[in-house]
């Protein structure tokens, strides 16, 4: 850490350590939302069996989807200009 | 979040106000990024109900599309209501 | 941080900056509780338009000055000497 | 959250001890702080329902008071039981 | 920090607080999500008084017992061999 | 949590690269044991609702495994489809 010179300081390395940590931990949160989100959704709650069936199997993929492009269009609207992910 | 919410930076020394100042901003990123996220997580539960297509239908789009909108401009009236209480309670402590 | 000798160790340093991010997050955390329960408890679920409508509005300025009061009268009964905000 | 529960210090050289210590305490201070958050929430949730007016009638104040003691209550009864568990299960392992 | 020679370096003395912290983390998270889940199970909403009476307190403890269980239940199926306290 | 999500560090200085790196790690660690709170939360929630005993009967314990094993392997289809369209969306950037 004190070695290098011509690297940023060590100020300038926490922000941008610091930058990609909460990138990560929003993309974490995404995906955690997303799952629970879709779970409920999609699974029976009564768990008479501990497969998925078809059904749900199908609902899960088009909830993923659905799920994506509602953070796109949100995205747009915030008018960030960054991609959602 | 609000910056004035957090406090005076102004009584500490220059180098741990650039840290604080640092860590304000982090917190800032967080703070709209888990916004983003609950954002999209409260308009996708209230707009989205059916899984027969892969694609948003018309109708979906546009629950989404307002009730975003109203997630935001909800947002910005309680933060003014917010800091009006702060700023109530910020006098009152002098 | 090596430079100055009469400021606070690091240690004590790193228990200032933490206690001043708890504080930080904790008020963050408040008005993101405030903001998505005056949220639910104030706005029309099935967003006919894009507007808060006068009625939206007014609940949502009651929501606030009353979620305000609770966070006050709790803070009282945790006899905590410190004010909620 | 009780300190027992973050297992045993005194393996540790004194100068790991003292960080160590200092980060259970802010995890402490973190955790109550959001302890109370979330009972303010929930009391609020569960209490307070009519937005006539912009201050809490005498009926939404009993209730959140009821409310928040019962909470603080529940809590401790639940943190001695836990308690007792990990006790259980610490004596198991050995 | 930098006195001592034999023991871990900083990186990896990073990650043993780093391990250290996840892991109280994780058991405030588990004890609050205990907490709020028997209140919810348990605890009458009406608030008709501020004491537990004679049915929540024996339902707190039983659900904390049966919480627990189902923390051990889980922690087994995934297999981690770890002990989930 | 998967790795690949989270972009590609060889472009960074090796000590920076081990540094990102064990954040990364510590972000796993974490996730891993939030996903366990949650999932522990959730099939106690939907599977125990009577407490006339201290310990679980057959039914609920039944009822907590297919709950578990029906999560992870829903958790393990999402993030399949989540790593897909990740895919997707790097490829429009290039």
């Amino acid at each position: 850490m004190a070695a290098n010179n011509n690297t940023p300081n060590a100020l300038e390395k926490e922000q941008i350590f610091g930058m990609a940590e909460k990138e990560m931990e929003y993309r974490v949160e995404l995906f955690n939302k997303l799952t629970h989100t879709c779970f409920a959704k999609c699974v029976e709650k009564r768990y008479k069996e501990s497969e998925l069936n078809m059904g749900e199997n199908s609902c899960i993929d088009r909830c993923v989807s659905k799920y994506w492009q509602v953070t796109n269009l949100v995205g747009q609207l915030l008018g960030s200009g960054r991609p959602p992910m | 979040m609000d910056k004035s919410m957090l406090g005076d930076l102004g009584t500490l020394p220059p180098e741990d106000q650039a840290r604080m100042s640092t860590m304000i901003d982090q917190l800032q990123i967080r703070d709209s990024l888990r916004m983003y996220n609950t954002l999209v997580e409260r308009c996708f539960t209230d707009c989205v109900d059916t899984f027969r297509r892969k694609t948003l239908d018309k109708q979906e789009e546009t629950c989404v599309k307002r009730c975003a909108e109203k997630f935001l401009k909800h947002s910005m009236r309680v933060g003014m209501r917010f800091a009006e209480l702060n700023q109530g309670a910020a006098t009152q402590d002098e």
